[in-house]
């Protein structure tokens, strides 16, 4: 009955771990979700803590000590690191995670030896697999930590992983199995065990690409959860387990659609991880053009104050200028400035954008001259290029030997992101290519200009 | 294998609740949309770290002159709290941009 | 019944075309037309034959006529030659060309005006005004950026951009709400205003902007038409016009008060101040017309500036034109000509109000 | 250097406009004008000598003038005042009229003609030809509908609807495209064809529709310019053409091939059967025109089809003309005019294919 | 242990409940989900059945008499029913579930008093509140089910409906506690708050107007679900008492989401039926004008072959001629004929609609005249009346009073169903009512037709 | 009072179960487009008949000869199977119209 209450008590964190979890997935309130959450953490912990244990020595220096260490360290480094590397942060977290269920599995076993209880028994494979999962997790994270990192690259592949994860695998389970076939206890084994887990989390997560990270980071997470889970099957603690599974029902469902929006299945991504990066769009190669999802270029447009549009050709082409005037008029409603710098030789013929853009109703103060352009750009957070190609062409500001050189161009570069929408890498009119689509600040957008613009008008009102 | 099977009977409400939490955590995320993946992720990351609790439990039964058990578990605790409050910090720093500018 | 087409004598246009006449004879209506009465709308003689219209001398169709339906009225000489109790279908304006009227009334004519026709719903069918007006609003822009030394569009080419015209719409009756939707299309930057409160929707509705003068005297009871304003909203509005006008490169006037001269809209004053080159249609000519200048049915060039006076663009659009007047007049004889034999039912609204002559006596009140 | 502007004999242009007059004396330069060289394009002298330009006889321009920019070849009487070693830009379209370019070449002139610089994007801010066309286009559609006696748009009134008028352009290139997008703003039906593979493409980007015609020779080597067509192809493509003129209402007709003369796409059996009241506006007229009874600078009423030969339509938006060729010059200027000194760099590849006479030889091979 | 089997298989009935419903909320899953919900109820009512359970003397006979006698009479009805009147159906349906945990309630009180049991017990409390939820469900639902029909008129008002609920309520609650007072069993007490229960289940759904009955259905709905599991808990029976619960919530939200959608709020309709119908629309009064919601109208349209559309003056004030063109291609997408019917005079200018839907870029072909429209009404499944009046206006054909007697109009009553998009009752250019809006076909989908016409694109996206 | 809070402390997994139901109830039927407001109440109401089972075992109880109550769950069970078999067809008709035509 004792525990009961506690376990009454602990049922309130859990739903607040669900209630956290529902509000993440909302933009309105995510926020609070997350700070729900914690809160139900921060329960749990003192909870176990301070609730009484029949015959238990409490040590509370050694925790509070453990706490204070980690809490710290933790912190500091969460406002410390910077936005762009938070992915690799979260990784490494997550991995520190997967490692305190190592040890716990670790020293469980030790108990168990000690007491020496039955072997064959559920609490003994309770205790390798959480040792096996929580190993995993943690070289598997930091791998995928070292990645992103650019610790590690993408270059280092394995000879046939395939094989190597496989065996690996087999062996495991081999393993396992005669660990609890043995009479009594035996560390050596277990030791064991743990190496050629810590080795699976590797070769597990090095031959994926860079570019698969994320999804491999999510996965890692839902195995963290079902580490916890299982360690808490070891001790019967409610909260443990269903916290545990919680996470990694959410982190499996997660990886998925992670994949879905990446148009491609989760195992694809390990498979292909397997053949090596597969087709993993920006997999850390050079002189590859960074590709956007629909999804983020919305989110950013919705939170940038100032957005230019420079039409071309290509938006003649998809017939896009309606879908082009709606999704400016949604962003406006955001509070975003948008403005459109046309270029005189946009198109295929001279005054071919306004020609368009009339025909869509897009209001004349609207459309900026190339010289006002150029001069905006510096000012702006986002320019969408739309179908356009050669009048955004920089090499005929840098490139003499360039065949237009010498042509004043929409100087979008100026920017502080730059959004290309196109179908694929082909040349414009002039038929050359076109460094912008390499440059620092731009990532591509492929597809028809039209398709593209609903999209993002769609996920600017999800967003 | 039949000692499972007695665990499986012998736990038929742990099954329940376990089922249940699987459903729960895919249901309760479904339909969040692409911009929130990172900060859910790195959220369920944060919640995952209730391995803590394992590692205090550890503890508390330790015996309080067991010294290797117990800078283990301390170590357990330190690392599971760095996942725990780093987690959650970091979740709070990616959601800040979420936070609707004023027009 | 017998039913007369002639040759306008100073109009493109022609009262019955072929089409029509078909279906008049099938109604049980005998057709005769003069020769050559469609060929500037270019409805051919043959065209006129094919459907059985027995071609024959203007003298001929004037003297056996018992329906004539003209789209400019007959002039003395014509009406001389006409039976007695013929009946004639035509715009008059009675308010303005009083002689016409009794000279036909002398004759003892029936004489229905299509202008008078109320403007409600169900009269749409019949209101030459509406569908004349209609094609005279497109025609206005045409001319305008025919004679505009500009382009009207806005254009950013690889030599520099042009600006879009600025185009002026006074008046936002049928005609002015056709002008701003074909110089909208022309892609120019369009205003217009009236003095209708209705109006402003209706501008706004096709995409346009509304010029506001505050204070405007609006009565619906006048069947859609405007009334005449008081003194210092006139002021107002000369000063508002006066703004825009300057600043445009298209002035298109359509502004007419029923039974009164048009509104005197832009002086001598602005025309002096507007850039040269610039265009200024003015549709309601006929009527003195909206700007002092205008010289109707004339175009001339005074401080640069281009004046258009032409209250018959339609007649420049002859073919369409003609159809449309065509379907009007069908439409209205359907109320009293019913198989070839005429009803007069005065007690109809529509030919009450319609009908500015009976047997000798005018019938509309100055 | 020494630029001067006079007043086009047969032209409502001007080369130079005050603004632009002002720019090239900021370089360095000394500008005189013949008097009322900006008047019909709506340029006054006031404003010319407000920019510091000094007004003269035509005389005086001629004989001093180092730089003359003119919009058309200046003509014999001309030539002889000018300086030795004067510099003359206009456009000569030197494959037609050589006469003119040996006697410019004569008297020892250097001669660029604008229309021979490349079609290249670098070159697009200096080409008269795109500016000009895509002026014409759009007047030509204009023309079309002032003379046409229809209605352009669809219209659905009480007394009927008109169709929308069906419109055929042929040859999209810059003028056709304009005219595609003109004619499709107002709220025609457009079809249009062209030769150049990429042209379908170009049309349905203006959302109008492309007749095919199989088998086409395209060659892009040639600069975007339109190669002379096999016989059979081009009997295919009379016979297409046929079943869709005698369906349209306005054709517009931009067909040309450089240095060659216009193709010809519409046969006198053609016009015969065209619906009377029929528009074509054949802006090829001066390469010899697309249509066989095409008059060059002449409006005439055959088989009655309205057929306008005008290859000049964008001197009839002599403003807005005017400042889009002097900025073309302008930019063209810019390549060997710097700080008000000449230097002539003949291996610029602009340069070298636009200067057709050097000291007194001929450049361009025929 | 034995019965902890049954509960393990009766895990399985569960998941497939909850999958079922899932999938009963997507279009497309919809009726699989349905079959699936059915299959987990066929098979927990097998293994109830022939579930070994110690000294039962089976009774198989009974079951199956009440299962086949139950069975035919649910399925004949179902199948018979009218479309149109399937909500009542259902709320009927409910009520009778209701009514059985009433049964069941009744005799389990009956053999607790044989078996003389403790009172204040939680079992009793249990049995009692069994007994009040399941009649209030039971003769709520058969209220409900009346006045859809037609059988109770919303005219029967009682009087201060509020204060006869709140008597009853105290009523019941003060007499279950005096109940679980009494030394021992009272049978008639417990008859007595089976009466009450019942006249409140009446008290509570009389007064709500006929517009919000399906909101209430849903909301019994949920009860006779709390119903089911407060019956499981006396039997300690899991896939009751899960099964119960599940319906209890979803039942609840699904109410609160049918108000949302009707945006009012659950309470408001509950007290506004206290208040007697409130605006409820369409509360059965006559000549009330219908309303149709985005959602259904959307989904009608897609599911529809041939849609006409009827442009006025409307849709040129509200400028949305690109939001219909919009509409009408994602139509066109999904294989729905889409063609306008332009009257002579709809707008103030002749020609403005072909203005508009020029400018918007509809295809000439699609525009049909007056009288090539009136003859394909007839062949028509849907027409839209976007901001038209007086061109719709049935009374030009009808009434020789109307001042338009004689206008030739669209005759959009021919079609199967006519959706008016306008944003009041107000008339038209002409000044005169529309009968029209009041016909047995017509809906009006009241707002700005612009917005109206967007959000029918996107419900068509979802739907 | 304190018999409930016994109740629930010696079924505390009972509580555990409840609460997820309860909020699986809630997801599972979130975001569910208006359209199928009705199908899905009226498939969620068949579900609800599972009172069927507590009527089954009722009869399975009883004693062979207790009449009345055998009588009254025959009627329980018959009543709780119209709800059931026929609330799942009438979902299935709402549903037919789902059924896409193909063109
Ligand atoms: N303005 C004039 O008078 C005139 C006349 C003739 C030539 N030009 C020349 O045309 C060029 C104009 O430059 P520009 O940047 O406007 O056009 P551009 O350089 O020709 O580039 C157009 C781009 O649009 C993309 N595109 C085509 N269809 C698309 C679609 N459906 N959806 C999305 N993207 C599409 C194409 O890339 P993908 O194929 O990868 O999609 C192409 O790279 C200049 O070189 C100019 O000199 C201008
Ligand atoms: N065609 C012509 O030449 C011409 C000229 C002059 C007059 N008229 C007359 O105008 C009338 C034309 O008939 P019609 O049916 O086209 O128009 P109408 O009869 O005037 O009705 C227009 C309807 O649109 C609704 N509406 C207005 N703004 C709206 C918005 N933003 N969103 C949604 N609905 C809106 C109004 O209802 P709510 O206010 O409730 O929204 C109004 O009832 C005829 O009576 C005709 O005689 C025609
Ligand atoms: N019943 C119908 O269906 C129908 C058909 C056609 C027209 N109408 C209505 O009839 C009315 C008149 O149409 P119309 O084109 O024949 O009008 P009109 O030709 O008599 O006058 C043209 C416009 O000039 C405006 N005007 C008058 N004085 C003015 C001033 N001082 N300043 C500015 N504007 C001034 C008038 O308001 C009118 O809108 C309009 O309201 C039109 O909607 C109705
Ligand atoms: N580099 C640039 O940026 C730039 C600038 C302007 C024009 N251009 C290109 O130059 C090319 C020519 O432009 P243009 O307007 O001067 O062309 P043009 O005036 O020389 O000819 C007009 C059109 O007639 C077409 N034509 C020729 N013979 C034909 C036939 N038998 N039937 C049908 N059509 C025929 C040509 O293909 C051309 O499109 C175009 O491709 C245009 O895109 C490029």
């Amino acid at each position: 009955m004792e525990t009961s209450v506690l376990n009454f008590l602990y049922l309130i964190c859990i739903v607040l771990f669900i209630i956290g979890l529902k509000k993440l997935s909302h933009p309105d309130t995510a926020k609070n979700g997350n700070q729900i959450a914690a809160l139900g953490m921060g329960i749990a912990i003192l909870l176990t803590i301070f609730y009484p244990m029949e015959n238990a020595s409490n040590n509370y220096m050694w925790i509070v000590g453990g706490l204070l260490i980690g809490g710290v360290a933790g912190y500091i480094a969460a406002i410390r690191v910077k936005m762009t590397s938070m992915p690799e942060m979260v990784s490494l977290f997550n991995g520190l995670g997967g490692a305190c269920s190592m040890l716990i599995a670790s020293v469980e076993f030790y108990n168990l030896q000690a007491a020496g209880a039955p072997m064959m028994s559920v609490g003994v494979l309770t205790i390798l697999f959480a040792l096996f999962i929580g190993t995993v997790t943690f070289t598997g994270s930091i791998v995928a930590w070292g990645k992103l990192d650019g610790f590690f690259r993408d270059s280092i592949v394995l000879p046939k992983p395939q094989i190597i994860n496989i065996t690996l695998l087999i062996a495991i389970i081999a393993l396992s199995g005669f660990i609890m076939a043995q009479p009594e206890m035996n560390y050596t084994l277990f030791m064991v065990l743990l190496v050629l887990s810590a080795l699976y989390g590797i070769a597990f997560v090095m031959p994926i690409g860079g570019g698969d990270m994320p999804v491999v980071i999510s996965l890692l997470n839902s195995f963290s959860g079902i580490a916890a889970a299982v360690a808490g099957l070891i001790y019967g603690n409610e909260v443990m387990i269903v916290g545990g599974i919680i996470v990694g029902a959410s982190g499996t469902i997660l990886s998925i659609l992670m994949c879905n929006a990446m148009n491609r299945s989760l195992l694809n991504v390990i498979i292909g991880g397997f053949g090596g990066g597969g087709t993993s769009q920006g997999s850390g190669r050079e002189a590859i053009a960074k590709e956007a999802s629909h999804a983020d270029t919305a989110i950013q447009l919705k939170y940038s104050n100032k957005v230019i549009i420079v039409p071309g050709y290509g938006l003649a082409v998809a017939q896009a200028q309606h879908a082009c005037h709606d999704l400016e008029k949604s962003l406006e409603a955001e509070g975003v400035e948008v403005l459109y710098a046309i270029h005189p030789v946009a198109g295929r013929m001279p005054g071919h954008m306004n020609v368009l853009l009339a025909e869509a109703d897009v209001p004349y103060p609207k459309l900026l001259e190339l010289e006002d352009a150029n001069e905006q750009f510096s000012s702006t957070d986002m320019v969408l290029v739309i179908g356009a190609n050669d009048v955004v062409n920089p090499s005929a500001k840098e490139d003499p030997g360039s065949p237009i050189y010498g042509m004043p161009i929409l100087e979008v570069e100026k920017a502080k992101t730059v959004i290309v929408l196109k179908r694929s890498m082909n040349p414009g009119y002039a038929g050359i290519e076109n460094p912008l689509f390499y440059g620092e600040k731009t990532k591509m957008l492929f597809g028809d200009a039209k398709a593209s613009l609903s999209k993002l008008k769609s996920e600017v009102a999800n967003a | 294998m039949n000692t499972i099977i007695d665990f499986i009977i012998n736990n038929i409400e742990m099954m329940y609740i376990l089922t249940f939490a699987v459903f729960l955590g895919m249901e309760v995320i479904s339909k969040v949309p692409t911009v929130l993946h990172t900060p859910l992720m790195s959220g369920a990351n944060a919640v995952s770290g209730v391995v803590i609790i394992g590692a205090i439990i550890l503890i508390k039964n330790a015996n309080s002159d067991d010294y290797l058990i117990l800078t283990v578990g301390m170590l357990g605790i330190a690392l599971a709290n760095v996942n725990v409050i780093g987690g959650f910090a970091v979740t709070n720093r990616m959601l800040e941009m979420f936070k609707k500018k004023k027009k | 019944m017998k039913i007369g087409i002639i040759k306008e004598t100073s109009d493109n246009r022609v009262a019955i075309v072929p089409e029509l006449a078909k279906k008049l004879q099938d109604e049980g209506n005998e057709l005769i037309a003069e020769k050559d009465c469609g060929i500037l709308a270019l409805f051919t003689n043959e065209a006129y034959e094919a459907v059985g219209v027995r071609l024959t001398s203007r003298k001929e169709v004037l003297e056996s006529a018992d329906i004539l339906p003209t789209i400019l009225p007959l002039d003395k000489a014509d009406l001389k030659q006409l039976k007695k109790d013929a009946i004639l279908i035509s715009s008059y304006q009675p308010y303005f060309s009083t002689a016409k009227v009794e000279e036909a009334a002398n004759h003892q004519l029936t004489v229905f005006s299509m202008d008078m026709i109320p403007r409600i719903t169900i009269a749409q069918a019949m209101d030459v005004l509406s569908s004349m007006a209609s094609i005279a609003g497109y025609k206005a822009v045409i001319d305008a950026a025919y004679h505009l030394p500009k382009y009207f569009p806005m254009l950013t080419t690889a030599a520099g951009s042009i600006p879009p015209a600025k185009v002026l719409v006074m008046g936002a009756g049928v005609a002015g709400l056709q002008a701003v939707a074909t110089a909208k299309r022309l892609g120019s930057v369009v205003q217009a205003f009236d003095t209708r409160a209705a109006a402003k929707e209706e501008v706004e509705s096709l995409g346009a902007k509304f010029v506001e003068v505050e204070g405007a005297k609006d009565d619906r009871a006048a069947g859609g038409y405007a009334v005449e304003q008081t003194e210092e909203y006139k002021q107002r509005q000369l000063q508002k016009i006066f703004e825009e006008a300057v600043k445009s490169d298209v002035i298109i006037t359509t502004a007419q008060l029923r039974g009164k001269p048009a509104p005197k809209l832009i002086t001598e004053a602005m025309v002096k101040e507007m850039k040269p080159g610039s265009v200024i249609v003015d549709i309601a000519s006929s009527t003195g017309g909206n700007c002092e200048l205008t010289e109707d049915g004339k175009t001339v060039v005074k401080y640069g500036v281009t004046i258009i006076g032409n209250s018959e663009l339609a007649a420049e659009v002859p073919n369409h034109a003609s159809q449309l007047f065509g379907k009007n007049v069908h439409n209205f004889l359907k109320i009293f000509l019913k198989k070839g034999v005429v009803e007069l039912n005065m007690e109809n609204e529509i030919l009450k109000s319609s009908c500015i002559a009976q047997k000798g006596q005018l019938l509309y009140k100055k």
